[in-house]
C-alpha cells in the first residue's frame, strides 16, 4: 500500500464546508420510453430494439466529495458507477434526484454550463484536430483571447510532458500520449472538479502503475477535485482520499481505502476490493467463535506445522493445501479447512524457493492469524 | 494555475441567444427529437406518402371512358373490377415477377465470383481498380446503356456481326430475353457492391478457424461464408429485384414484352388513370412485403 | 386556383379587348379572344414527332427558329406516342397546345380541356382549302377548336429489295403469308385495331362493318382474333417512328403499316423502302392544331396556330412530315422544295380522301351504324389493345 | 489464404467474363460516336469527329445538361439536409417508431419509380402546382434522401459519441459541437452520399418523365427524345461517351474520399 492512501482524508473537508459535488437521490433508469426520447448511450447501450426492457442502472444514490478531494468510484462494469459520473458531467439527465456542483443546483444543465471537465476512456481526441488545437478547444469556444490561450495551452502541455508534440495528430500518438493530451485538454480549462473515467484503463500495466502516480502528483499540484471511476481496486486504493464501491446501481460503502480494505462493510465489498476470505455459518462458529460471516485477508493467515501451538490471541484452523500459485515475490496457496471451506493464505517469498513452496501441495497444516485481523462482515 | 473558474464568463454576462436556446433545449430530448424528425417526416409525409394516398385514392374514382376525366369522390371499384376481369394484368404480373426473381439470381450467381475475387484475392491496388471499375458503370447513364445494348442487339448490329460466323441471327429487339439481359447488366453493381462489401467485413481469421476446425474448402464456404454474406445477397436483391419490378423504359426498348411498370405507364399515359393506381398497389404491396422479410433477414445494416 | 385566376385573366383580358373595340357586333361565344395579344415568351406544345422542327436533322426543314426570332415565343415540344398519350399529356395542363388527330380532338372537346378558337384573329386562315375547314372532329355546332395542319393515310410499307412488286392490298400485313413470318411492322396503339375493321370489312361483308371505329361485340372480337393472328405470325410492333425506322434499316422487318414520315426518313438515308395505298383504302388522320384551356401561353399559341397555317411553315412540315397540306399557297411553297409534293399526297383530292378512314374516338353509342346496339368504347378498346400486347 | 490455386485461376476467369459483360456496350457506344454513318450497322463504315461538333452546336444538349446540373445540386443539397436531420434523430435518440422511420425512408428508393412518378405527377394536377424544375427537383429529392440518410446513418454508426460529448464538456454548445465536431466528423459520408445523390438523380429519367413541366428538359429526357429520333442517334452516341467518361470524375472522387469499401452501394 502507498502512503497516500491511508492517509487521513481530511484535507478537501477542511478547506470548504459546501461540498464540490453533492448527489441527492439519483436514480437513472435507461430505455424509459416515457418522455419519448432518452440519450442512447452510456451503460444500458439502447441500440437494440427501441422500447427494450428498461434497465436501472443507478437505483438512488447520495455522495459528498469534497473540494479537493481525489475521490474514486470503485465497481464492476454495469454497477453504475460511469452512469453516476456521466450524470454529474451532464451527458445523462437524472431520472429522479439532484446534482450540486458547489452548492449550485445544476441537475438540468447542459454539460457545456457546468464547470466540470471529464477525460474519456477512449481519450474522445479529435481526430481532425492537432494536439495544441485538440487542447485549446475549451479556451476557444469560451473565447479566451489568442496570447493567454497559447500560453495555456504551452503551459498544460508541458505540465504533462508533451511538449513539441503539439503540431501532431492523435493519430500519430501512443495510448500514453493520447491520454495526456486527454488530460492536458480538460486541465487547461482550470475547472473546480475533473471527472476522469477508467482513463488508464487502455494502457499496460507497467504505463499504468506510472500514470497513476503521475496522476495523483498533478492533482496535488493544482488542487483541484479529481472524481475517478475505475473497476482495479488496487488503483482505486493507491489513488484515492476516499472511494465509494458501487453494486448494482448502489453504494455498499464509502471510506478511506484503509477503511475499505480493512473493514469492508459487506460482503460484497469485502469481495470485490482484494480476495474474498469468507468464513461464514458453521466453519465461523467453529473457528472464530461467534456467528456471522468473517473475513480474513489472506496476507494476515500465517502457515505454520499441523502441531504447533497458536498464540492465545490467534486464531487457528487445520487444512490441508490444494493448491500452490507461484507469483515470484509471493506464493499463494488455497487451502482447504478441515472445518469446510477454503482460505486464501499469501506468503513472501523470503527464506522459501520455488521448489519448496511447490512441494507444498497435499500438505496438513495449521493455518493461524491475529484474532483482530478476522473482521465481521454485514450481510446484504 | 490561478483560481479556477476565470475561464467562465462572469455572472453579468448574458450568452448568445443561439446559447441559450442550447440550454434551453438541453433538458427537452423530446422536442430535440420533434425538432430533428419535423423536417423529414414532415417531407416524406407531403411530398411522398401523401402523393401515394393521393393515387391510391385516384384507384377508387370514376373516370369518363370518352374524355379520361377522372371525377374525384365519385367512388367506384371499377378500376379493380376491369384489374380482376383481364387475365392479360395477372399474365403480366406474373411475368415481372418471374423476371425480377430470374434478374436477382442472374445478378446474385454473377457478382458473387467478381465480389470474391476483388474482397479476398486481388491486391489491394487491384481491388481499388476493381472498385472503380464496378462503380463507374453504375453512374453511367442507365438510358445511354439500355441504348448500347439496343444497338448490340438489333440487327445489323454487333450481336449479329459476332455471332454470324456460327450461323446465329441477330436476336433483334423483340425477344423477352432481352429484358432479362439487359435488366440482368444494368442492376448488377448494385449486387456486386453490397457482396463485396460483406465478405470484406468477414475477417481472415475466421475462415482460418474453419479450415483450422477441419473444415474443406466447400464446407467452410457453406457454413462460414454464405451466411455471413447472405444479409449483403438480400441487400442487393432489394434493389435488383425492385428496379426490374418497376422499370417500364428497358421492356419497352429492348423487347416487345410487358412488365407491370409498361401497364402502369401506359394507362397512366394513355389516360386511365383510375386502372394505373390500382395496378400500382401491385407492385406496392409486393415490395413492402419484399422489404419487411428483408429487414427481418437483417439486409437493412447491409445497405 | 392557378386555374381560376388563369382563366379571370383570360376573362378580363376579353373585356377590355371587347370594350375597346366599340361598336363590335356582339359573338355568340363571349369568351373568344378578340384580338392576339404580346407574347408571352413561351409556348410548350404537345406534337407528332416531326412537326416542330428546327433544322436539327435536315438544315432546310426549319420552321421553328424563325418563328421564335419573330414572336420572341421559346418553343419547348413533347411527342405524343399515340392519341391517348396526346390527350392524357394536355389533361396533366402542362402545355398551350397540341397537334391532335381526329381521335383526340373529340376527346379534347368533350372533355373540356380545349377552348374554341376565334379563327378570325389568324391572317392565313383564309386561305386554307375549304374542304379542310369545319371538319365535324374539331367544330361543334359551329365553333371551331382549331385549325387543320394537315392529313394523310397510314401507308403501306415494304422492303423494295424483298418484295420487288408493288403490293396492292394490305394481305401481306393480315393473311397468313409465311415469306413475311416475322418480319411485319405494326403500329403500337389502340386505334390500330380500326386497321384490322377495315381489313374485315373487304374479307368478311357479313360482319356488316360499315365504320371500322364503330364496332359492335361481334365486329370487333373478330377484328381483336385477327389482331391474335397477325401477333402469332410475329408482329413487330413500334411505338416511335425511330423504333420503325431501326426495324426496316436493320433488316429485322419488311413490310407493315407506316406513315409517309419514316419513308421520307429511311429513303434519305439510302434504304430500299417504299409505300403504298392500296386499293381497299386506309386509316389515316387529320390533325388540328388546338389551343389547351388552361394555355398559359395562349398569344403564343395563337401565334403558332397562324404561323403553322403559312405557305412556308406548312409547306415544310407537310413536305418533311409527307402529308397534305391545308392550302394552294403551302402547296405552291412546298412545290418549290419537292416538286410535284400536292399531286404526291392528293392534297386536292377529296375522292382520293374518301378512301381514307379518318381516325377518331371509339364510342359507346354507335349512332351511324345501328341505334339497337352499343358499340365498344374507348376504354373497351384500349383494354383489348393491353391484353393483345401484354398477353 | 483460404482458396486452392484452381478456385483462384477460376475466380480470376470470371471475373473478367463479369468485367468485359460490364464495358462491352460502353465500349462499342464509344465506337459508334466516330462512325460516319446515321444508321447504327455494325461493323462501322468509317471514322469521323463530325458528330462532336454537331453535339456540341446544339443548343438543346445544353441546356439540358445545365438543367440536369441544376436539378441535381438542388436535389442533393435538400437530401444533405433532411437526410442528415432524419439520420441523426434515428440515430442519436431512441424513440417509438425510430424502426418505422428508418422503413419509410427506404420506401422511395424501393417502390417501382414509376409509382413515385404517377403519384407525384397526380398531386400536382390535382393541387395546381405547375410543372417545371421545382417539381423534377421534388421527385428527385424523395429518393436522394434516402442516400445521404443511408451514408450518414453509417457514419454515425462508426463514430463514436464521446468527442461530442468531449466538446460540449469543454463548454461548446450543441450549434458549435455540430460544426467543429459533429458535421468535420461526417465530412466524407456527406460527401460521398452527396455525390451519390447528385449522380443519381443527373441520371434520372423515370420520374422525370412525370415530374418535369412541358419547357424543362433534362439530359436523360433529352436522350429519351433524341433516341426516337433515329437522324440523332450518332449524337446521342456522342453525349452517351461524354457523359460516361465525365462520370470518372465523381466516381475516381468518391472513391478518394471513402477510401475503400461501398461508397456507392445504395441507391
Amino acid at each position: 500500500m502507498t502512503p497516500e492512501a491511508s492517509r487521513p482524508p481530511t484535507r478537501g473537508e477542511a478547506s470548504s464546508a459546501v461540498a464540490a459535488v453533492r448527489l441527492e437521490g439519483l436514480v437513472k433508469r435507461f430505455g424509459d420510453a416515457g418522455t419519448g426520447a432518452g440519450a442512447g448511450t452510456g451503460a444500458g447501450d439502447t441500440s437494440g430494439s427501441a422500447s427494450a426492457d428498461t434497465v436501472l442502472a443507478v437505483a438512488g444514490i447520495d455522495l459528498d466529495i469534497a473540494d479537493g478531494e481525489f475521490f474514486s468510484m470503485l465497481g464492476p462494469s454495469g454497477s453504475g458507477k460511469t452512469t453516476t459520473l456521466r450524470m454529474i458531467a451532464g451527458f445523462e439527465l437524472p431520472t429522479a434526484g439532484r446534482i450540486l456542483l458547489h452548492g449550485e443546483d445544476v441537475t438540468d444543465r447542459p454539460p457545456f454550463e457546468r464547470d466540470v471537465n471529464t477525460v474519456f476512456q477512449d481519450y474522445a481526441l479529435f481526430p481532425h484536430m492537432s494536439v495544441a488545437d485538440n487542447v485549446a478547444y475549451g479556451l476557444v469556444v469560451r473565447k479566451v483571447p489568442g496570447p493567454e490561450r497559447q500560453a495555456r495551452v504551452a503551459d498544460a502541455l508541458r505540465m504533462v510532458r508533451l511538449e513539441g508534440y503539439d503540431r501532431r495528430r492523435p493519430g500519430q500518438l501512443s495510448g500514453g500520449q493520447r491520454q495526456r493530451v486527454a488530460l492536458a485538454r480538460a486541465l487547461v480549462n482550470r475547472p473546480r472538479v475533473l471527472l476522469l473515467d477508467e482513463p488508464l484503463g487502455a494502457l499496460d500495466l507497467k504505463l499504468r502503475e506510472e500514470m497513476q502516480i503521475e496522476l495523483k502528483a498533478i492533482q496535488q499540484a493544482v488542487g483541484i477535485t479529481f472524481v475517478y471511476v475505475t473497476h482495479d481496486q488496487q488503483e482505486a486504493l493507491t489513488m484515492s482520499d476516499r472511494l465509494a464501491v458501487f453494486n448494482r446501481g448502489r453504494i455498499e460503502q464509502v471510506g478511506t481505502p484503509a477503511d475499505v480494505y480493512e473493514r469492508p462493510a459487506t460482503r460484497f465489498v469485502a469481495g470485490f476490493v482484494g480476495t474474498s476470505n469468507l468464513l461464514s455459518g458453521e466453519t465461523a462458529r467453529a473457528i472464530v467463535g461467534g456467528s456471522g460471516t468473517f473475513t480474513v485477508r489472506p496476507e494476515k493467515i500465517r502457515l505454520a506445522e499441523p502441531d504447533s501451538q497458536p498464540a492465545p490471541d490467534e486464531a487457528s484452523a487445520m487444512g490441508t493445501i490444494r493448491e500452490v500459485v507461484y507469483l515470484g515475490p509471493d506464493t499463494r496457496y488455497i487451502v482447504a479447512l478441515d472445518a469446510g471451506g477454503e482460505l486464501v493464505v499469501t506468503q513472501q517469498n523470503i527464506a522459501t524457493s520455488s521448489m519448496e513452496a511447490l512441494s507444498a501441495k497435499g500438505r496438513t497444516v495449521r493455518l493461524t492469524w491475529k484474532r483482530q485481523h478476522n473482521l465481521p462482515v454485514g450481510e446484504e | 494555475m490561478s483560481t479556477p473558474t476565470d475561464a467562465r464568463a462572469g455572472p453579468g454576462t448574458r450568452p448568445g441567444i443561439a446559447r441559450r436556446l442550447a440550454i434551453w433545449l438541453h433538458p427537452r430530448q423530446g422536442l430535440q427529437l420533434r425538432l430533428l424528425l419535423a423536417g423529414p417526416l414532415g417531407w416524406l409525409a407531403i411530398a411522398y406518402l401523401g402523393a401515394l394516398a393521393i393515387l391510391l385514392l385516384n384507384a377508387f374514382w370514376e373516370k369518363d371512358a370518352f374524355t379520361g376525366r377522372v371525377e374525384p369522390f365519385a367512388w367506384t371499384l371499377n378500376a379493380f373490377r376491369d384489374l380482376f376481369g383481364h387475365e392479360v394484368y395477372r399474365t403480366v404480373a406474373v411475368r415481372t415477377l418471374i423476371m425480377a426473381v430470374l434478374v436477382t439470381l442472374t445478378d446474385a450467381l454473377l457478382a458473387f465470383p467478381i465480389a470474391y475475387y476483388m474482397a479476398r484475392i486481388a491486391t489491394p491496388r487491384v481491388r481499388a481498380m476493381l472498385v472503380i471499375a464496378v462503380l463507374m458503370p453504375l453512374w453511367a447513364a442507365y438510358l445511354v446503356k439500355v441504348y448500347a445494348w439496343r444497338t448490340i442487339l438489333q440487327g445489323n448490329g454487333f450481336m449479329e456481326w459476332a455471332l454470324s460466323p456460327f450461323g446465329v441471327e441477330s436476336p433483334g429487339l423483340d425477344e423477352i430475353a432481352n429484358s432479362w439481359l439487359v435488366l440482368s447488366y444494368l442492376w448488377l453493381p448494385y449486387m456486386i457492391l453490397p457482396i463485396y462489401a460483406g465478405l470484406e467485413r468477414i475477417p481472415n481469421s475466421l475462415l482460418e478457424a474453419s479450415a483450422d476446425l477441419g473444415a474443406k474448402a466447400g464446407a467452410t464456404f457453406r457454413r462460414v461464408i454464405l451466411p455471413l454474406v447472405f444479409p449483403a445477397f438480400v441487400a442487393g436483391s432489394i434493389f435488383t429485384f425492385s428496379l426490374t419490378l418497376g422499370d417500364y423504359i428497358t421492356p419497352d426498348l429492348v423487347s416487345d414484352a410487358k412488365f407491370i411498370g409498361n401497364v402502369i405507364y401506359d394507362n397512366s399515359s394513355l389516360g386511365n388513370l383510375p386502372l394505373a393506381a390500382a395496378y400500382s398497389l401491385l407492385p406496392i404491396g409486393i415490395m413492402t412485403v419484399y422489404l419487411l422479410i428483408a429487414r427481418r433477414l437483417g439486409a437493412f445494416d447491409s445497405l | 386556383m392557378g386555374k381560376r385566376s388563369r382563366l379571370a385573366a383570360l376573362a378580363a383580358v376579353a373585356i377590355i379587348a371587347a370594350a375597346c373595340q366599340s361598336g363590335a357586333t356582339p359573338k355568340p361565344t363571349p369568351d373568344l379572344p378578340k384580338e392576339i395579344g404580346a407574347g408571352e415568351g413561351a409556348l410548350n406544345l404537345v406534337i407528332w414527332a416531326g412537326y416542330a422542327e428546327r433544322g436539327e436533322v435536315y438544315p432546310e426543314f426549319d420552321w421553328v427558329t424563325g418563328f421564335e426570332k419573330d414572336t420572341g415565343c421559346k418553343v419547348a415540344t413533347t411527342n405524343m406516342t399515340d392519341s391517348n398519350n396526346g390527350v392524357s399529356l394536355i389533361q396533366s395542363g402542362a402545355y398551350d397546345g397540341i397537334s391532335a388527330s381526329g381521335d383526340a380532338t373529340t376527346r379534347l372537346i368533350a372533355g373540356g380541356y380545349a377552348a374554341p378558337v376565334n379563327t378570325a384573329l389568324f391572317k392565313n386562315y383564309a386561305n386554307v382549302f375549304a374542304g379542310m375547314k369545319d371538319l365535324k372532329h374539331n367544330t361543334v355546332d359551329g365553333v371551331n377548336y382549331g385549325v387543320p395542319h394537315g392529313r394523310g393515310p397510314n401507308l403501306l410499307a415494304y422492303n423494295s429489295d424483298v418484295i420487288t412488286t408493288p403490293p396492292t392490298s394490305w394481305d401481306s400485313v393480315w393473311e397468313d403469308g409465311s415469306m413475311y413470318q416475322g418480319k411485319i411492322s405494326i403500329y403500337d396503339s389502340s386505334i390500330y385495331i380500326a386497321d384490322a375493321a377495315l381489313h374485315l370489312m373487304t374479307k368478311q361483308p357479313d360482319l356488316k362493318i360499315t365504320n371500322p371505329y364503330q364496332l359492335n361485340q361481334a365486329q370487333f372480337d373478330a377484328a381483336i382474333a385477327l389482331l391474335e393472328k397477325q401477333k402469332a405470325n410475329g408482329a413487330n410492333y413500334w411505338g416511335s417512328y425511330s423504333d420503325q425506322v431501326s426495324q426496316y434499316a436493320s433488316g429485322d422487318v419488311v413490310t407493315g403499316t407506316t406513315w409517309q414520315f419514316q419513308v421520307n426518313l429511311l429513303q434519305a438515308e439510302g434504304a430500299p423502302i417504299a409505300a403504298v395505298l392500296p386499293d381497299e383504302g386506309s386509316t389515316g388522320w387529320s390533325d388540328t392544331w388546338m389551343i389547351a384551356k388552361d394555355a398559359k401561353n395562349p398569344n403564343c399559341m395563337y401565334m403558332w396556330m397562324d404561323h403553322m397555317m403559312s405557305a412556308e411553315a406548312n409547306g415544310q412540315a407537310t413536305v418533311f412530315f409527307g402529308e397534305a397540306p391545308t392550302s394552294q399557297q403551302a402547296c405552291d411553297y412546298a412545290e418549290t422544295i419537292s416538286p410535284g409534293h400536292c399531286a404526291l399526297t392528293n392534297a386536292t383530292n377529296e375522292a382520293y380522301y374518301d378512301k381514307i378512314w379518318y381516325w377518331s374516338t371509339p364510342q359507346a353509342d354507335c349512332a351511324d351504324a345501328d341505334a339497337a346496339t352499343t358499340c365498344k368504347d374507348q376504354d373497351a378498346w384500349v383494354a383489348a389493345w393491353t391484353a393483345l400486347r401484354g398477353g | 489464404m483460404v482458396e486452392s490455386r484452381a478456385v483462384r485461376i477460376a475466380l480470376r476467369v470470371v471475373s473478367v467474363f463479369v468485367m468485359t459483360f460490364l464495358y462491352l456496350p460502353l465500349v462499342i457506344l464509344a465506337i459508334y460516336a466516330f462512325n460516319p454513318s446515321r444508321l447504327l450497322v455494325w461493323p462501322p463504315t468509317g471514322f469521323t469527329l463530325g458528330w462532336f461538333a454537331e453535339a456540341a452546336n446544339n443548343p438543346a444538349i445544353s441546356v439540358a445538361v445545365v438543367n440536369s446540373l441544376i436539378v441535381g445540386a438542388l436535389a442533393t443539397v435538400l437530401a444533405l439536409i433532411l437526410g442528415t436531420l432524419a439520420a441523426i434523430a434515428v440515430h442519436r435518440y431512441s424513440f417509438f417508431g425510430r424502426q418505422t422511420i428508418s422503413f419509410f425512408l427506404v420506401l422511395p428508393i424501393a417502390l417501382p419509380g414509376v409509382v413515385t412518378g404517377i403519384a407525384l405527377r397526380t398531386s400536382f394536377v390535382t393541387f395546381g402546382i405547375d410543372f417545371g424544375l421545382f417539381t423534377i427537383v421534388v421527385g428527385h429529392a424523395t429518393f436522394c434522401v434516402v442516400i445521404v440518410y443511408n451514408n450518414v446513418v453509417a457514419r454515425l454508426r462508426r463514430l463514436p459519441r464521446s468527442p461530442e460529448e468531449a466538446s460540449a464538456d469543454l463548454g461548446a454548445d450543441m450549434w458549435t459541437t455540430f460544426r467543429r465536431i459533429t458535421f468535420p466528423g461526417l465530412g466524407t459520408a456527406l460527401l460521398s452520399g452527396g455525390l451519390l445523390a447528385f449522380a443519381l438523380s443527373f441520371d434520372e429519367i423515370i420520374v422525370t418523365n412525370f415530374t418535369a413541366g412541358a419547357g424543362t428538359q433534362t439530359i436523360p429526357m433529352w436522350i429519351l427524345a433524341a433516341i426516337q429520333r433515329p437522324t440523332e442517334l450518332p449524337v446521342v452516341n456522342v453525349v452517351a461517351l461524354v457523359l460516361v467518361t465525365f462520370s470518372i470524375i465523381p466516381v475516381y472522387l468518391a472513391q478518394r474520399i471513402s477510401g475503400g469499401a461501398a461508397a456507392g452501394v445504395s441507391r
